[in-house]
């Protein structure tokens, strides 16, 4: 019998913080509770799996370079490649101290059915959302991607490389951002974050 | 630079890794099972290490002209075919390597048909 | 004809000279080099004015006596790689088909200016590689050893070692830090533009015709023989020719019908503004691709990696700039206030396995100099020497004997840094 | 300090702020300017003349320009660490407190030892140095070359790191325009009213180009007024971006363009902006077109003596007057060839400044008239006095005038530089007798590149004001953006008339300046050109024409004329030099950004790094991640102790090590096993659900590229694992292989390194402790779970985990696996279930020295350059299946029979320390390349043998069991005799794998 027990880390133990004045600050912090899983779609599924996303969702399978949003566990599902989707989902599990974030994979089988190959990816990326007015005043420090509208607007979502990490950036909403980077250079990630927010500040 | 990808529009080229001529996504078939102490094989081993030889290193390398592959490493990991001019760097065309692979393979089946 | 009994035809230079023609108003400098007009035919044709075709010219003038020579050249010559390099000499190489030939190359830069006469500053300050881990480390043993086992000269220094000699570099605050070096002290760097302007001023001397603005447009071959080329001064005969073009060497032997195991890509470097000294010399980041001197006029003279894709431009772009100054300010933060002036790009052969070609081709009189990658500059003297050697005796000089066109078909392969048959890699 | 040469005290022209005074320090000395000042504007009003010393002669050198074209006021600026070589007095913004010194000179500015180089100038000619000092040879390295570099360089760098902060970043626009003159504004304000997204970038601190330099009117006011004006409406418009001291240095392919703002250097260090935000900041700016309206620069006369301070640009004389209220002297000459020559007369004569004499080459009417001064025309300077500063000037007519400032003009360059960053040549325009960028579509213009303005070669202001906006009218409808544009403003014609008159010819000894910095003068242009350096680019690199600070922005066009009158021919036919980026020189610091330091590239840290830290681990940069070298106990002085232990205890118990670095690739799809079947050259679809095997990749030239175990998860289903090293370019292979070359296998792949957090845990003990975390209902003994057995199991209660049973130590072992965030939770638990077996945290010295115990190659032995066949598993290259590099790797001489093999060695004397990179010679042979059969590899002190081993590639190797060769490692001067064993040092049937 087991005597020992596992306890949860986030990468960046939950960070919240506001920089700046509230009428024109920046408020970054870690998105928490929420799974991420990478969903393969071979050619011929492809079909199918749109049926029973829509089915499980309500949502279409999005475009490339675009997310859907469904209220069902407030799942984002973001198209990123041709073959490939990542669906975020909260996931109350992911936050308890002894979570088995074995659920992850199992709960979006049941959505798509065996219809695409699961990978988690709940533990690969550090999630930083950032919101308010200079926000793009400060990715302009590090985003090649043209975030003005029309090349970019809500429910867009890109990967590049920001000062030499990749990073997955979509926007939510209006000065509202969510930023996922490889979770082992979780720090660099941060301090490249809170570098451009102090340089513009 | 800029590649206009063809899913993702224009996009830094140094969100790409480049490899080289196209023509390496054109891998001689297979030789086929040698069979030890056969005669044959030395004429076919001879003549795959002639095509493998000629597949791996003798690449185009044009003044002008220039079709070639591009991974979209920071981006959507495709493997893109683009043609660009290696004089002025302009760009005409960019493509899915792996719509063009399919097409290829397409042709040579049909080609392999006629035969 | 021209080519027997031949005397210098100039004068000898000398810092006697100098103060004589200072004093009589510099009236008695004569050209450094003749504008000849093409004859019909020539022993051999030499295509390319750079470092290595005028090389060639002045050792088969020289040293194998063959003076009815012409060197066609489609612009000016030393105006392809050779004037816009990063001047770095040295033989620190791993492998012993490369070494040696890199060793004697050094041997002849050392007694270059008194071959010559003509000072092209060859600057024994020394080439430092900078090594940031336990297995670079391993792999500086294993390369000192190949120098050293060729004649040549290494030294493995520690961290202290390293601080000694360049203090200012970052040793405490550095992503990589330095853990110590390899050290060739005969390593160094050579004034460029002087090295195309000596040989050439040597193969004239002797004789030899250096025919600018000339462009080879076609090759003379009939029945598998290679009898001269044409140009667009018309057709010149030759016995022999031998392209030495560099990063046009695609493009000049797709006139004779090859496919070669070569890309071209472009190589950017860099100068800053005049500074007062601070490196003496050459040193080299190990972990990633920069290397940094400073000229005797003061600029300091840097590179590190090509642009990546197959390019006939030269000129680059911005990543590759961005690039090589991070490198630059991670080893030498002292840099960041110095201010770069002025950075080009140049056309490098770059071949599959990262070492060159010296070798006759499939078609008979028809020889080819080529693949130099990075590292042409260095190789000059031995280049030309070896390819002189080649076309004088129709065998391949000792050092040079690995450097063949069919060494992927048997798996000689000369791979110094193992990235394979991925050009923009080596 | 008064400043003596301040104009009409009272009144300013709107550009100086005479409320704040700016206290500067010039080379020690204090004076007195005005915010709006720039360093040179403010030296001028103290009547400072002599600046600085010219490069090779050291002569006197006095500012020239009032721009960034400059080529003599160079200066330190600032101390300490702050302090900065060769910056251009005429750009470099007044602030309080500023410290500026000269530079290159020995003793003081005014009394310049080194200044004796002028007297030996005949000796120093263009090139003197390529035909001399080369006897003895030994003396190059010894005194000549010493000296020469001794005199190198202008400015110094102070050795200490830049502290300041730098900065990059994106911008993205309809259209970049590039100066802010007026063809510029005019540009910005019709693309702007028809709704394109503008970028208006200037390198001034004041937007509007010569209209601030100026009298014109525009829009019927003044120009300078107009440009204010139309800035506030730009300003306010969304779709606008203004970006002043902003110089556009590059253009790169497909419209990308470098552009650096300098955001603090016109504040003194001490100010709290200076020292807490980045001091420039490198744009990258993505455009779908451009304009180029960057103006024009001024251009000198050559004559004898024409380097004195006090000879000036004219046009920056009446910059100095008009803008900054400086007389830059207060008895001025006029030299011209053309009619702008005379407006500076004109503009200073309003101002009330004396002027001397106008002398004009071309022999027609005057044409102005300046009240008081002379009017010479068809004359020409001939000859200048004055030490450190301009007295006299003699004429040809035979005249003397004593004047104390004697501006310049030669005519005007379009500013055609950017256009010509794409190896363009610019064409000769015979009306302005200058350089203009080449037409549209030819001659290697940036595609996306227009040109407006003076730029263009209008000259004259009402026609660069119509050139730029009907181009960004024209531009932003051809980009759809077609909102309806006003007017364009209005000026007066004003005449240009201009002679093609280039140099003064004279037979004198005396020396007319082409480059002023780099002292080269006619006489160095003609010299090169008798000796046969006849093409531009031979000159250039011959006399080092052109190649200072300013790239020869003042000195190209007029040394080409002197060319073209050498040789018989017109400019047009002597060519071009090549514009290279940057535009002006930017520091290196710059282009670097933020990556610096610590920061250089990004930092990947393992799962247990946290824990590793407080074990008082001691990291080592492994590619991108800090890894754990070994963990040093209290009492361990070397870190051979700490190794030793750590390696002892695990052989004879247990041992932990955190391997979540290694690559770990899912893979997923009907066709997986097939593709990994390819991509390995041994066989994959035949490995059964639930078992790992070890793998071999190839490159398709037949070397090995890679290594590592994949275990088959599900009948579709497999993870790859690959070397730290490696993992990228792994994932992009299988991408390749994927896309590219098998489109129609149905496999999928994504990277799940940084998934799971991955510990092996090896020894003896291994299972017994594993058994204590790994929840019951997983029966992991020998039977249950075999060596190469994997699967899915619970830990801790209900964790998810995975388990598989590797051995890279040789010992009884396990990689077990756990979700990322347990990762410290999951070290912390293996060490205290481990307690009770007296479990040892172990790092990858240890690890690789049980890896050389075992024989295992590593980074050391995948160098690229080995194949198989070298390694010893040449026949794990199935011939019974298509793979990578299964062909090429038969090449004649990749399987020849005595191939360098990978074997073992020990010392002779056990004594003896073995080293990495040793070379193998026949003992009795002497170690020269020609003797040379192989390097050693690996080397570690085995603390299970007791002594120093080694593995490495020997030719034949395994043939030559027990044979002594010498390991020869004249680097270090030590050679050790080996005995050539086999690479399993310990346990080399694998028992304890096993059990």
């Amino acid at each position: 019998m087991s005597n020992f027990k596992l306890t949860a880390q986030t990468p960046l133990n939950g960070f919240d913080q506001n920089f700046g004045s509230a009428s024109d600050g920046i408020k970054v912090s870690e998105l928490l509770g929420h799974s991420l899983v990478s969903m393969a779609m071979p050619d011929d599924q492809k079909d199918a799996l749109a049926k029973n996303i829509k089915a499980a969702y309500d949502v279409n399978l999005p475009e490339i370079g675009k997310f859907t949003a469904s209220t069902v566990d407030n799942t984002r599902i973001l198209r990123l490649q041709q073959e490939q989707c990542f669906v975020l989902f909260e996931n109350k599990a992911a936050n308890e101290a002894n979570d088995t974030s074995s659920n992850a994979v199992p709960h979006i089988r049941e959505k798509t059915k065996d219809a695409a190959y699961l990978s988690d990816q709940s533990d690969s990326w550090v999630m930083l959302k950032l919101s308010g007015k200079n926000v793009k005043t400060a990715l302009e420090r590090v985003c090649p991607i043209d975030l003005q509208p029309p090349a970019f607007n809500t429910f867009s979502v890109t990967r590049t490389a920001m000062e030499h990490l990749s990073v997955i950036i979509m926007q939510e909403g209006e000065n509202e951002y969510l930023l996922f980077s490889p979770r082992s250079s979780a720090k660099s990630f941060m301090h490249m974050i809170l570098t451009s927010i102090e340089n513009v500040s | 630079m800029i590649i206009n990808h063809p899913l993702l529009g224009p996009r830094d080229a140094s969100e790409f890794v480049y490899l080289g001529d196209a023509c390496l996504m054109n891998r001689p078939a297979w030789v086929g099972e040698r069979i030890e102490g056969e005669d044959a094989n030395d004429a076919k081993t001879a003549e795959a290490l002639q095509q493998y030889h000629d597949y791996v290193h003798l690449r185009q390398n044009n003044a002008g002209e220039h079709k070639e592959l591009w991974y979209h490493e920071q981006g959507d990991r495709s493997w893109l075919v683009v043609t660009r001019n290696t004089i002025t760097h302009e760009i005409y065309n960019v493509e899915l390597a792996k719509d063009v692979a399919l097409a290829n393979k397409t042709a040579r089946a049909s080609q392999g048909g006629k035969k | 004809m021209r080519n027997s009994g031949f005397r210098y035809t100039g004068f000898r230079y000398s810092g006697f000279k100098v103060i004589k023609e200072a004093l009589t108003g510099h009236k008695g400098w004569k050209p450094v080099w003749r504008t000849p007009e093409p004859k019909k035919e020539y022993d051999i044709i030499i295509i390319g004015g750079g470092g290595h075709g005028l090389a060639t010219a002045h050792y088969l003038a020289s040293r194998y006596n063959i003076t009815n020579v012409a060197v066609l050249e489609k612009g000016w010559i030393g105006g392809g790689n050779v004037g816009r390099n990063t001047t770095i000499i040295r033989s620190n190489y791993l492998h012993p088909e490369n070494q040696p030939f890199y060793e004697l190359s050094m041997k002849l830069w050392e007694g270059l200016e008194q071959d010559l006469n003509y000072n092209a500053m060859v600057s024994q300050r020394g080439v430092l590689n900078l090594s940031h881990s336990d297995s670079q480390n391993d792999a500086y043993v294993r390369r000192g050893n190949s120098m050293i086992m060729s004649g040549a000269d290494a030294q493995l220094l520690d961290q202290e070692g390293v601080r000694e000699l360049y203090p200012f570099l970052d040793f405490d605050n550095a992503r990589f830090p330095i853990k110590g070096g390899l050290l060739q002290k005969r390593g160094g760097t050579v004034r460029h533009d002087a090295v195309a302007w000596g040989y050439a001023r040597g193969a004239d001397s002797r004789g030899v015709d250096i025919i600018q603005n000339c462009e080879v447009t076609g090759f003379l071959i009939k029945d598998g023989k290679c009898t001269g080329v044409k140009t667009n001064k018309g057709d010149i005969g030759a016995k022999k020719v031998a392209s030495c073009v560099a990063g046009s060497s695609s493009r000049v032997m797709s006139q004779a019908g090859m496919n070669l195991p070569i890309e071209s890509h472009v190589l950017q470097a860099f100068v800053s503004e005049g500074l007062k000294p601070i490196i003496d010399g050459v040193i080299t980041f190990g972990a990633g691709h920069f290397y940094i001197s400073q000229s005797d006029k003061g600029g300091l003279v840097f590179g590190g990696d090509l642009d990546m894709y197959n390019s006939y431009a030269q000129r680059g772009n911005l990543p590759v700039v961005e690039d090589v100054c991070e490198i630059g300010m991670a080893i030498l933060p002292a840099i960041g206030r110095a201010k770069l002036l002025r950075n080009w790009g140049g056309v490098m052969d770059m071949s599959m396995d990262g070492s060159p070609f010296i070798d006759r081709t499939h078609i008979k009189g028809l020889y080819f100099n080529g693949g130099w990658c990075y590292g042409g500059f260095k190789a000059t003297p031995a280049s030309g020497f070896c390819y002189a050697h080649l076309l004088a005796t129709d065998t391949p000089h000792e050092v040079a004997k690995g450097f063949r066109l069919d060494r992927f078909q048997t798996g000689n392969v000369i791979d110094e840094n193992g990235r394979g048959a991925q050009p923009n890699t080596h | 300090m008064s400043q003596k040469n301040r104009l009409n005290k009272d009144k300013s022209s709107g550009f100086i702020d005479r409320d704040k005074t700016i206290h500067f320090n010039f080379n020690g000395e204090q004076f007195e300017g005005y915010q709006g000042d720039t360093l040179a504007s403010a030296l001028l009003a103290n009547n400072q003349k002599l600046v600085a010393r010219s490069f090779k002669y050291h002569r006197p050198r006095g500012i020239f320009t009032a721009g960034s074209e400059e080529p003599n006021a160079l200066m330190h600026l600032r101390t300490g660490a702050y302090q900065e070589p060769n910056v251009r007095a005429t750009v470099a913004e007044l602030f309080e407190g500023l410290e500026a010194r000269s530079q290159n000179h020995r003793g003081s500015l005014k009394h310049d030892l080194m200044a004796i180089n002028d007297f030996l100038s005949p000796f120093l000619t263009a090139g003197f140095y390529y035909k001399t000092f080369m006897w003895p040879k030994a003396f190059w390295e010894k005194l000549y070359e010493p000296i020469i570099r001794q005199s190198a360089g202008l400015g110094e760098l102070s050795g200490q790191e830049d502290p300041d902060k730098y900065d990059k970043g994106f911008l993205h626009c309809d259209i970049l325009i590039i100066g802010a003159g007026p063809s510029g504004l005019a540009a910005a304000l019709a693309a702007g009213q028809a709704g394109s997204r503008v970028i208006l970038a200037d390198e001034d601190f004041v937007m509007g180009g010569r209209l601030n330099n100026e009298t014109y009117q525009v829009n019927g006011m003044h120009g300078a007024e107009w440009a204010k004006t139309t800035l506030a409406e730009l300003a306010s418009m969304d779709n606008v971006r203004l970006m002043k001291r902003t110089t556009v240095l590059g253009a790169y392919d497909h419209g990308i363009y470098s552009a650096l703002e300098r955001k603090t250097d016109h504040l003194a260090s001490t100010d709290p902006v200076y020292k807490t935000k980045p001091r420039q900041v490198l744009w990258k700016i993505y455009s779908k077109r451009a304009i180029l309206s960057a103006g024009s620069t001024e251009r000198p006369i050559a004559f004898p003596n024409n380097d004195r301070p006090g000879i000036m640009q004219a046009g920056a004389v009446r910059t100095y007057a008009n803008r900054y209220d400086v007389a830059a002297g207060q008895n001025v000459s006029i030299f011209t060839n053309n009619d702008d020559g005379w407006r500076t007369a004109q503009d200073l004569a309003a101002k009330g400044i004396n002027i001397q004499a106008v002398i004009d080459s071309r022999d027609i009417q005057p044409v102005a008239e300046i009240s008081g001064a002379n009017i010479e025309m068809g004359a020409q300077v001939i000859d200048t006095q004055g030490r450190h500063a301009l007295q006299s000037i003699q004429l040809s007519n035979g005249k003397t005038y004593d004047t104390d400032c004697l501006a310049v003009s030669g005519g005007w360059n379009p500013n055609v530089q950017l256009s010509c960053h794409h190896r363009g040549r610019p064409q000769w325009n015979k009306d302005i007798l200058a350089f203009v960028p080449s037409g549209d579509g030819s001659g290697g213009l940036p595609p996306e590149m227009h040109i407006a303005g003076a730029a263009n070669g209008d000259l004259d202001l009402s026609s660069a004001l119509s050139s730029g906006h009907e181009l960004a009218k024209s531009l932003s409808k051809e980009l759809g953006n077609a909102s309806k544009v006003g007017g364009c403003p209005k000026a007066e014609s004003e005449s240009i008339a201009n002679s093609a008159f280039w140099f003064v010819k004279t037979d004198t000894k005396s020396r007319s300046w082409l480059d002023f910095q780099n002292d080269v003068t006619t006489k160095d242009i003609r010299l090169a050109q008798q000796e046969g350096f006849t093409a531009v680019e031979h000159v250039k690199r011959y006399t080092t024409l052109g190649m200072a600070t300013d790239q020869g922005k003042t000195s190209n066009i007029p040394a080409m004329a002197v060319m073209a009158d050498n040789e018989g021919k017109t400019i047009p036919e002597v060519g071009t030099t090549i514009f290279r980026p940057p535009y002006t020189p930017v520091s290196i610091a710059a282009y670097a950004g933020r990556s610096r330091g610590k920061e250089f590239r990004p930092t990947r840290l393992t799962p247990s790094h946290r824990w590793a830290k407080e074990q008082g681990a001691e990291f080592v940069e492994v590619g991108a991640w800090m890894r754990a070298q070994w963990f040093p106990k209290d009492g361990e002085t070397h870190w051979r102790e700490s190794v030793d232990r750590e390696v002892t205890q695990t052989r004879n118990s247990v041992g932990i090590c955190d391997v979540s670095t290694l690559g770990k690739i899912d893979i997923q799809g009907r066709d997986a096993g097939e593709f990994l079947n390819r991509v390995y050259c041994n066989t994959f679809s035949t490995l059964k659900v639930g078992m790992v095997r070890y793998g071999l990749m190839l490159r398709e030239d037949g070397f090995a590229m890679d290594d590592g175990t994949t275990a088959r998860l599900g009948e579709h289903h497999y993870l790859m694992t690959t070397t730290t090293a490696n993992a990228v370019g792994v994932s992009r292979h299988l991408e390749f292989c994927r896309q590219c070359l098998w489109p129609d296998l149905d496999v999928h792949v994504i990277s799940a390194t940084e998934q799971y957090a991955q510990y092996s845990v090896a020894g003896p003990n291994a299972r017994k402790l594993l058994q204590k975390i790994v929840d019951p209902e997983f029966d992991i003994s020998n039977e249950a779970f075999p060596f190469m057995a994997c699967g899915d199991i619970t830990v801790c209660g209900g964790t998810a985990a995975r388990l598989f049973r590797i051995s890279f130590s040789g010992e009884l072992a396990y990689e077990i696996a756990v979700p990322t965030r347990y990762g410290y939770s999951m070290m912390k638990t293996l060490m205290q279930a481990g307690e009770e077996f007296d479990a040892v945290i172990y790092g990858t010295e240890a690890l690789s020295v049980m890896r050389i115990e075992k024989g295992h190659a590593a980074g050391n032995e995948l160098t690229g350059q080995t194949t198989a066949h070298n390694l010893g598993m040449g026949r794990m290259v199935s011939k019974k299946k298509d793979s990578i590099g299964n062909m090429m790797s038969e090449r004649p001489n990749l399987i020849k029979e005595d191939a360098n093999r990978l074997v073992g060695f020990v010392p002779v004397d056990k004594s003896e320390k073995l080293s990495a990179g040793a070379h193998f010679i026949q003992k009795g042979k002497s170690a020269i390349t020609e003797n040379d059969e192989g390097w050693m590899s690996s080397v570690a002190f085995s603390p299970s043998l007791g002594h120093s081993i080694g593995i490495g590639f020997i030719k034949s190797g395994h043939q030559r069991m027990g044979e002594i060769v010498t390991a020869s490692n004249p680097l270090l001067g030590k050679d050790v005799d080996v005995e050539i064993v086999s690479a399993h040092f310990v346990d080399p049937d694998g028992e304890r794998l096993r059990v």
